[in-house]
């Protein structure tokens, strides 16, 4: 490859989207627009004949390297068999309210949190990692959720009590006392 | 500074500092006595904390780390706090005083056995090499993170939805910051900030012991500042409580709340 | 580029990020490790010896494609993509003891580094390159801190092994000297 395609193609690459070919021009000031479009072209046909598992493309009014259609598949199904998945900050703090304060309904939690977490609350359930336990008395009957088996083992956790500095929280966490 | 200096120190605040403006904050600093004004430039680079700045104090010195003359050493180093206006920042005072007290020790008289002195630089030369060594990587690290930012990485991101069907990866370690996290922002008041500061009895001991080998009594008032901090406050207390134990001085009270009266115990001498 | 080749280069392309060997294995379940080994060493040499404007590395136990350094002032200077900052040489101090000292409470940092890092910590946590690994016996439970898979990333590495043992140091600790 020449000076001018190996630059174009390091430059692609590190673009979190697709350059414009005015915007490419701003990389090498002495070279020509049509030097640049004979270069992307090699580039391109680079690709293609000799046979890589990337191409070129051009998208929106710019270009961009992209991982050919027939390995996408492949790559999703490795991703999801070899990097497990992290609870996002929002759903480990209704996680943790919910361990040490359980059964609990929605509305502590929001009142702990300060946030809707309706669909928090979907999300831990569809991974099986809290359910409902019950229901509360008073209006509404609202439904009570707690963990499962699942959390346990998630933690290494032979029983609940087995979580660290439960006092302390269970003292933080405590219902606000009723107004009389 | 030489290898050991960061490039952001050495592109950090320089200050110059002309002979005049030297004696200028010798004048202002009655405690530290006059030194032979400085006839050059000197540039002051700006520092990471109190052992950096002794570290290159030593280095600038070009003195032995194993064997530094601490008294010139903590003069120039109440020198440069002074010049770089550091006065309010709490950690280079605490060394400031730490050297200061060391060249107390350095004065007493070592009496008797040689062997069983100890000198006491031996602690500051264990934390200024560990301070130096982990200097030492930081020079590996920052090579190495440079060398890395030279070279972009991939910044497309394709489009994957979050799969439920994915594995979690979940630890014990992530829960409790979450805790930590929903701590900080319900109930304040079972937030308890908790001061990082060990007592210093060895410290107090041996001041002690140099104020009286040389006066051969003080009192409370004298060994302890009136604004002293209540780690100061707890290591005097439990050394005079240890030399007492020792034998070495006698503690009396006159009368309630009266200063404690301390004084040089020679009956554990002659025994 | 046989197959197996081209697969990798579209993996490891689609992946911001170091992809982890497990990841490549689970990638080409038919391919043994030794397979999956030439095939990489294969995309290397393609990349060196072809002349890209991208090379293979071996980072924090995967493998990235990045670009090579000869080409970033000019990428940077036509707008394409940014470098990041710099950490400061505070960071960096607290950041080696971390690395070299882990799992390692905030209080035994300040010890070395005779400085308050309470903010420090919790910049470095914000940007991923430490995190809470559990919590010390004792008094208040403190909170212990280690290095991530983005510190190693950030600083090219490929395991923390890669860091010069202690006694590797040019300064070795020695014993204080003996009085005279």
């Amino acid at each position: 490859m020449i000076h001018l395609v190996k630059l174009l193609e390091a430059a692609l690459f590190a673009s979190p989207r697709p350059v414009p070919v005015e915007e490419l021009t701003a990389l090498a000031s002495e070279a020509s627009p049509a030097e640049i479009a004979s270069a992307l072209d090699a580039l391109r046909v680079h690709y293609d004949v000799d046979g890589h598992g990337v191409e070129l493309a051009e998208i929106g009014g710019g270009w961009q390297i992209l991982t050919r259609a027939e390995y996408t598949g492949a790559i999703e199904r490795a991703q999801l068999a070899a990097r497990p998945q992290r609870l996002s900050a929002a759903a480990l703090e209704t996680l943790a309210i919910i361990a040490y304060r359980q059964p609990i309904g929605r509305m502590e939690v929001e009142e702990i949190r300060g946030v809707a977490v309706g669909s928090i609350l979907k999300s831990l359930q569809e991974r099986a990692l809290i359910d409902v336990v019950g229901r509360a008395e008073g209006l509404g009957r609202p439904l009570l959720y707690g963990t499962t088996p699942l959390f346990l083992e998630q933690f290494a956790l032979r029983h609940l009590e087995e979580l660290p500095r439960a006092d302390e929280l269970a003292i933080a966490l405590r219902p606000a006392p009723q107004p009389l | 500074m030489g290898a050991v200096m960061t490039e952001e120190q050495a592109q950090g605040p320089q200050v110059g500092v002309h002979a005049e403006s030297v004696t200028l904050v010798m004048e202002a600093v009655p405690a530290v006595a006059p030194v032979q004004p400085v006839s050059f430039l000197v540039d002051l680079p700006a520092y990471a904390g109190p052992l950096d700045l002794l570290l290159s104090l030593i280095r600038d010195e070009k003195v032995d780390i194993y064997d530094i003359p601490i008294a010139h050493i903590a003069r120039q180093f109440l020198l440069r706090v002074r010049v770089l206006q550091l006065n309010d920042a709490a950690e280079y005072l605490e060394l400031a005083a730490r050297l200061l007290r060391i060249k107390a020790q350095m004065l007493l008289p070592r009496h008797g056995e040689m062997e069983k002195w100890e000198d006491p630089r031996a602690e500051l030369v264990r934390r200024l090499l560990e301070y130096q060594q982990m200097r030492e990587v930081v020079d590996i690290l920052e090579r190495r993170g440079d060398e890395r930012r030279s070279r972009f990485a991939r910044a497309w991101l394709q489009e994957s939805g979050e799969s439920v069907a994915a594995p979690l990866s979940l630890s014990l370690g992530e829960l409790l910051t979450a805790v930590d996290r929903i701590l900080r922002v319900t109930r304040e008041p079972t937030v308890h900030t908790i001061v990082a500061r060990t007592l210093d009895v060895a410290g107090a001991i041996a001041m002690v012991r140099s104020v009286i080998a040389e006066r051969r009594n003080a009192r409370w008032g004298e060994l302890v500042a009136r604004d002293a901090e209540p780690w100061q406050i707890l290591s005097m207390l439990l050394a005079l409580l240890e030399l007492a134990k020792l034998g070495e001085l006698r503690l009396a009270q006159p009368r309630p709340f009266a200063s404690v009266e301390i004084e040089h115990d020679s009956s554990g001498e002659a025994a």
